[in-house]
């Protein structure tokens, strides 16, 4: 049924036997087939990491970057063509380490992206060095003594800046994150899907059956448009975390605050004629 | 004729505003005009001052001698009066240097006849408009295009009062105007424009800043997107991803900037993803000079990234040549799928200039974008191996039912990664093949001066003016010099440098820098070495006399 | 004697511990082992090899031909079987490559015995060191010191079940052994903390996390501050301000997050910080071939930064030269004040080698720290200027009221900001007059070979092993040839090179990148040409026996 | 009194006439004095921009990097010397611009630092762009559309990434500052202090006038150690902006995780001997 997003030439991933990533590829592939989206309409946009390898994965338009950068170029694509779906597929050493900046600032502008994090809590593919959203105090194979930083709360982090779209997923249900998945890819706006990813090599603390312990389902009645509760939601991250939509609110996309860009075709199909140009000389004379 | 007057005063005093009207004036009264700015990295206080040099011929650089002095406060008086020809003229609001032997004026008090302190300085362009005996209209008129209201209106009173504080000294005639005055951040920016740039990016740094907020400035107009970034590490990633998806895109900063922008370059090598960079260079290293000039950024962005990779260097010369090389920069950069790498620098970046107006007829948009005929096979070959090492480039979404795939990893033709050697070769192989078609295109440096010159002169960029303003004051001595002025700087053209050599006694290298980044690339691409070096570091530019009297001193 | 076993698989079926076991053994046999290691950019599947080479005699670098390949699966026979000699063998397990011609071992099956399936890498071990007929209790003392408690006991019983497997082939006799086995990113952790290097931070990356982890796992036995920061943008700024503060600090990583200190390491060169900053290179550009090798990041990391400073970089050449090239940077920055770069590559980085323990007493520290009487007049100037460029350095915190300021604007002697040109060109004078002190320090380039050779090598770094196996080949069959080996890089010393250089016929640059990049360097300082090129850039590390073909097709 | 913290060849700041940075080196100076902190004793390490000028109008140990990067030195030299106190003065434009990721992860390690943040919401030294705490819409010499995205609230984003101490102070009530900035000093862990400093030159809308009409002083009753409290207050920023200590709790600085930090001397005053490295060759034989 999926198959149209599958390369005919290049379809082994390298990731490791039983690991949260190909839930994530299956649940995104069946998502953008629901929404009916075409291959050619959709960019994935990736940073550097196992997750990121994502783009090789499920076809797609792709650009894989370097690491912690999967946010400028979506953004700089968005705003080139805003016909193009875009999506961005990192780790979580990608978005908040090396790309924390990116992160928190994307956020601010509203663009309309859907964020989907492969948060394994853990650096997988340079070999299991703490991420920032490893727990305090978890042996690695770099922090040998223990993580002696607080880890960071993403969905937290998310709210405060602003984001309009906030949500929790988990690989191992995969029914669910289809349904996330499809909700931040249709939202306009900025959309973060953070997505508990067993890492079965490097992360032997947060497993799959850690996670599926914890994590419950936000309640049927759950007001996601309240601010508040989704900020207490976000901080419940113990005994038992809720997944699910935490917060989503409409907000005006960061694109439809330019004209020029709302109400006429996308940047790239617009004709370029340098005689246009001659009017500005008006400046100089 | 040529006369040279200095706006000098602390920064808030408006200097810039009078300049500004009084070169646009000078200008539309038909005659040539330079402008240079001399200002400090703070934003009151401290010294400022522009110099605006005009004549009847064209003018290509700044000059030490003055021949007016505008002082807006007396500080100004005691740093530049050494400056003053024998028969030069200080003019100053009474209360200022009392006592001193310079032409007082009621500026002040004319500015409080009008109930606007600010205008005082306006006072003092009509004065000066007066030595020459310029008609008034043409200043009105560009007081009336550049403030709107009742600030045109307090500003034409202001410039009236100081036309008859003061009689004509230097009677000059009015020519025709033919010419826009421009800066080179604005040339830039103007070129980008011109060559369908629709997306510029970047972070406030001086002195670049000028090319980011010029582009802002005609965001709407021109359908530009312009986005400040939140760091300069996002900046070239955002482009390099608007350029993927199909548009025309840049980014640029100063040399601190663009040293965040290292590893995104070797990204766009990788990806083959074109892009336009500029480098306004700044005295450095680190925070340096904020606000003066320096050509010592070279070598870094020649070998700026890890890895190896195609790339080609520009380096500007006049707010002209400035506005035809960025838009060349865009066609080089899509030909070739290549980062381009512009250079400029603050001397260039802000002094203003008379040049005839852009012939938008010369700017040719040239693509190189495929459809679906680029597709052969079933999926879409991004880096599809070639005799050029240019690959087909389709766009993301434009050709149904095929996708893009790039990738900063090694990869296959597809964009697959690949950890296969004998794949690594042939990538890396294509890749740098698009270096002999770069040197096909390279153009050789603009030659000035003597016919097959005895002393030859290499520099490169900005230098470009005041070497020219030398070299001809020498030729006309009946001195044998000449000049190649480097533009297309990386790869390094040598046919025309190697054709003269055999002629040449000395060979003089002439750089803003410390350690002649230009000899040391010429010794590496042409194993020849300069015979004497003309230095520059202090963060002020070169001037035409400068040149001309360390030629006279240390080399002929 | 000389073997060379492969031992191959996929990532995560533990070639790493038995390539380990296996050559700690062979080490305290009393022999030379170089391992060599080959592995995908991914944690599990793909395919993996080590190769473990061993002799009577020091060995400098690996070799293609193989005696024996272990193989954990077939893909490893297929892979590797050509390059199996003559009399060569293959073991596998029983279950591996059915039906093909290969020596197959109940290796499974003996692991299930002591209910371990991990350890049936250990009963191959076995298997191979009976080939051999040396003795077992090695190898379980070495077993012993990796692991502890249960573990340590199922590969003892592993690696005696496969001793028992097979009979003995090529009877060795043990020796002494005087040797340590280390690779190059522990060699350069041990010269930085043998040094005093306190403070070490860094972002993960392949091929350079070797060294962070070392750093880290001595944290707290040896008082080292190790830190993982959020960026590379933030590892630089981070280790100049423990610098700053006293401390010896360093940080290091592969070219892409070289690329992100580049701005920092401007910063360096203006607030006259120490630092110690090591690229240990990987294929680019960009993300390129994580975990493979090459030497291209040499002019980037000469002319990295905006402006012009000194720096000096430095080339390791194998994991003895890494160790005492790594505690000598900590002396040269701070007697200079500089950054000092060391660059290796993932060749040097992974493998390992034996060679003669350190001679800790040669690791001199010398800090060049001042105390009060560094302090002229009542404000202490950490920028004084003087003769050599270096100014008295004193610490923060150290001298009771006196404060030590550092800027990264251009700065007067006290560190305060200024605009002045001529405080501007001292103090660029006094930054450079650095080099001349530097020039004195470098060392010449290792020349190996025959004495004044018609044919000349040069080369830098990692490659140093393979061309000096070719070249004692070479000089065995009576051909005259000899090599240039640079350590010192930057600035490039160059009198050897013109001593030898009139009675060269062919000088050879040998370079694991695609531009010659050591041949640009030579062409540029010493005015010379390379006549012929031997360049590698597929990311495999060059072996003497490829330098000896490739010299022996292309050029002799 | 004051003048110990006075250099004798250099006191004239570049600052414009009316800025409210001159109060802010007033406070500084008097927070010191009060402290009884010798120069020596005393490190700021700060950016690039107006506010990163400091280090030169103040007499105490001064590390004046690169724009953006004031925290990443600071740490440094706090873990080199913890005998130090270490200041961080910085800019909205350098502490959470350029500097983001710093910020955020500088938080999450607890390191002893005090961070003074001159928020005059605009970036004076490069001629009134934007920052990231600028209001959306707000019409700047860059923006002349105004801006368009979201302000950063950095108190909230402090609090969410698990600061112990937040604060926001004014510079034109100089006694209340000067009591934030000697309570963050002492603070033993990453203490911020966001302080409004009207740019008199660039920011038209934030003005003294703008603070002052708007600024009070949080309650005496408040209770500083509640966290949600804390967030509803940084949440405050309207007609009503409560400045004052937010949120103060105590927490494990991160250099006392170390034992080898905590129970010994600072790292710059440890012996050094190449001969006691030898002992680590046991590892390669
Ligand atoms: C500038 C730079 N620094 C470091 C690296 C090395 N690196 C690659 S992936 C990675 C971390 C991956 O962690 P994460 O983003 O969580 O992805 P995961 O592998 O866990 O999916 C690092 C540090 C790099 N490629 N570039
Ligand atoms: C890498 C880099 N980018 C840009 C700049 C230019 N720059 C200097 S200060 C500054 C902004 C200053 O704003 P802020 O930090 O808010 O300080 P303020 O001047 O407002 O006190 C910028 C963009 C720089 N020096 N370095
Ligand atoms: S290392 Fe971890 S995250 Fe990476 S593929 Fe393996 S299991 Fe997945
Ligand atoms: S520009 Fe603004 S912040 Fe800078 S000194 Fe002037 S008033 Fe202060
Ligand atoms: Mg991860
Ligand atoms: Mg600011």
């Amino acid at each position: 049924m999926t198959t149209k997003y599958e390369y005919k030439l290049y379809d082994q991933p390298a990731w490791c036997p039983g690991c949260g990533n190909y839930m994530i590829r299956t649940a995104l592939k069946q998502a953008l087939e629901e929404l009916g989206l075409e291959p050619h309409q959709v960019v994935i946009s990736s940073g550097i990491g196992q997750a990121a390898k994502m783009p090789h994965y499920i076809k797609v338009n792709g650009f894989n970057g370097l690491h912690g950068r999967a946010l400028p170029p979506a953004i700089g694509i968005k705003l080139a063509n805003k016909d193009l779906k875009v999506i961005v597929e990192s780790g979580d050493g990608d978005s908040y380490g090396e790309g924390g900046n990116h992160f928190i600032h994307t956020i601010r502008h509203n663009i309309d992206i859907a964020h989907f994090v492969h948060d394994n809590q853990i650096y997988g593919l340079t070999k299991g060095q703490a991420s920032p959203t490893t727990a305090m105090g978890q042996h690695t194979t770099l922090q040998f003594d223990g993580v002696k930083a607080e880890p960071l709360n993403p969905v937290a982090l998310a709210l405060t800046m602003g984001a309009g779209f906030v949500a929790r997923g988990f690989s191992g249900d995969t029914p669910h994150l289809v349904n996330l998945m499809k909700e931040a890819i249709m939202y306009k706006g900025y959309a973060l899907v953070d997505i508990f990813q067993p890492c079965v090599v490097w992360n032997r603390v947060n497993t799959f059956a850690w996670y599926k312990q914890r994590v419950y389902h936000l309640p049927d009645g759950y007001d996601y448009t309240n601010r508040e509760e989704a900020m207490k939601k976000a901080m419940e991250f113990g005994d038992k975390i809720p997944i699910g939509i935490l917060y989503k609110v409409e907000k005006e996309p960061y694109e439809d605050r330019f004209d020029f860009i709302k109400n006429g075709p996308p940047l790239v199909d617009r004709e370029l004629n340098p005689k246009d140009v001659e009017k500005l000389l008006r400046d100089f004379v | 004729m040529e006369y040279n007057i200095l706006i000098g005063g602390e920064a808030g005093q408006g200097m810039d505003t009078i300049g500004n009207l009084l070169e646009k004036t000078l200008k539309r009264c038909g005659f040539y005009v330079f402008t240079y700015k001399d200002y400090m990295s703070r934003i009151r206080g401290g010294h400022n001052f522009n110099q605006v040099r005009f004549s009847d011929k064209p003018l290509y650089t700044h000059s030490p001698d003055l021949d007016i002095i505008f002082a807006l406060n007396e500080e100004t008086i005691n740093l530049h009066n050494s400056r003053l020809k024998q028969d030069g003229i200080i003019i100053c609001d009474n209360d200022i240097a009392k006592g001193k032997e310079v032409m007082h004026l009621p500026l002040v008090e004319a500015s409080k006849k009008v109930q606007d302190m600010r205008v005082y300085t306006t006072a003092g362009l009509g004065a000066i408009l007066k030595i020459f005996g310029l008609p008034l209209d043409i200043a009105e008129g560009v007081i009336r295009d550049e403030f709107s209201g009742k600030i045109a209106e307090t500003n034409i009173q202001a410039v009236r009062a100081g036309y008859e504080m003061i009689g004509v000294r230097h009677k000059l005639e009015t020519r025709e105007d033919k010419n826009i005055i421009i800066n080179g951040n604005q040339a830039v920016a103007m070129g980008a424009i011109a060559a369908g740039c629709k997306f510029y990016c970047g972070y406030p740094m001086t002195p670049s800043s000028g090319v980011l907020t010029f582009m802002a400035s005609k965001s709407d107009e021109m359908g530009i997107m312009v986005q400040q970034v939140e760091d300069e590490v996002a900046a070239l990633n955002m482009a390099l991803g608007a350029s993927y998806a199909g548009v025309r895109a840049m980014t640029g900063s100063s040399g601190g900037g663009f040293a965040l922008m290292v590893e995104a370059l070797s990204l766009a090598g990788m990806i083959e993803t074109p892009v336009v960079v500029i480098d306004v260079q700044r005295p450095a290293p680190a925070t340096g000079f904020p606000t003066r000039t320096e050509q010592a950024d070279l070598r870094f962005l020649i070998h700026a990234g890890h890895g190896e990779f195609p790339r080609m260097v520009i380096a500007l010369r006049d707010p002209e040549d400035a506005f035809y090389q960025t838009a060349r920069a865009f066609n080089i950069a899509e030909k070739y799928q290549i980062p381009v790498l512009l250079m400029s620098d603050e001397y260039l970046s802000d002094y203003t200039v008379t040049i005839k107006p852009y012939d938008f007829g010369k700017v040719k948009i040239e693509r190189y974008i495929s459809g679906p005929e680029a597709v052969e096979g079933e999926e879409y070959k991004r880096f599809k191996i070639t005799e050029s090492g240019v690959s087909p480039r389709i766009l993301p979404g434009k050709v149904e039912g095929q996708v893009v795939l790039v990738d900063s990893d090694e990869h296959d033709e597809w964009g697959h990664i690949t950890e296969g050697a004998e794949m690594r070769v042939a990538m890396v192989d294509k890749r740098m093949r698009k270096l002999e078609g770069l040197r096909q295109e390279i153009e050789e440096p603009w030659f000035i001066g003597k016919e097959n010159p005895e002393n030859l002169i290499v520099c490169w960029g900005s230098t470009y003016g005041a070497v020219r303003e030398a070299v001809e004051r020498l030729n006309g001595e009946g001195i044998s010099i000449g000049a190649l002025v480097y533009g297309d700087i990386w790869p390094l053209p040598t046919r025309r440098l190697m054709e003269l050599y055999p002629k040449v006694q000395k060979l003089i290298d002439i750089e803003q820098n410390a350690t002649g980044q230009l000899d040391s690339l010429i010794k590496e691409e042409a194993l020849i070495r300069c015979s004497h070096k003309i230095l520059k570091y202090d963060g002020r530019a070169f001037s035409g006399t400068e040149i001309y009297n360390r030629l006279k001193e240390e080399v002929l």
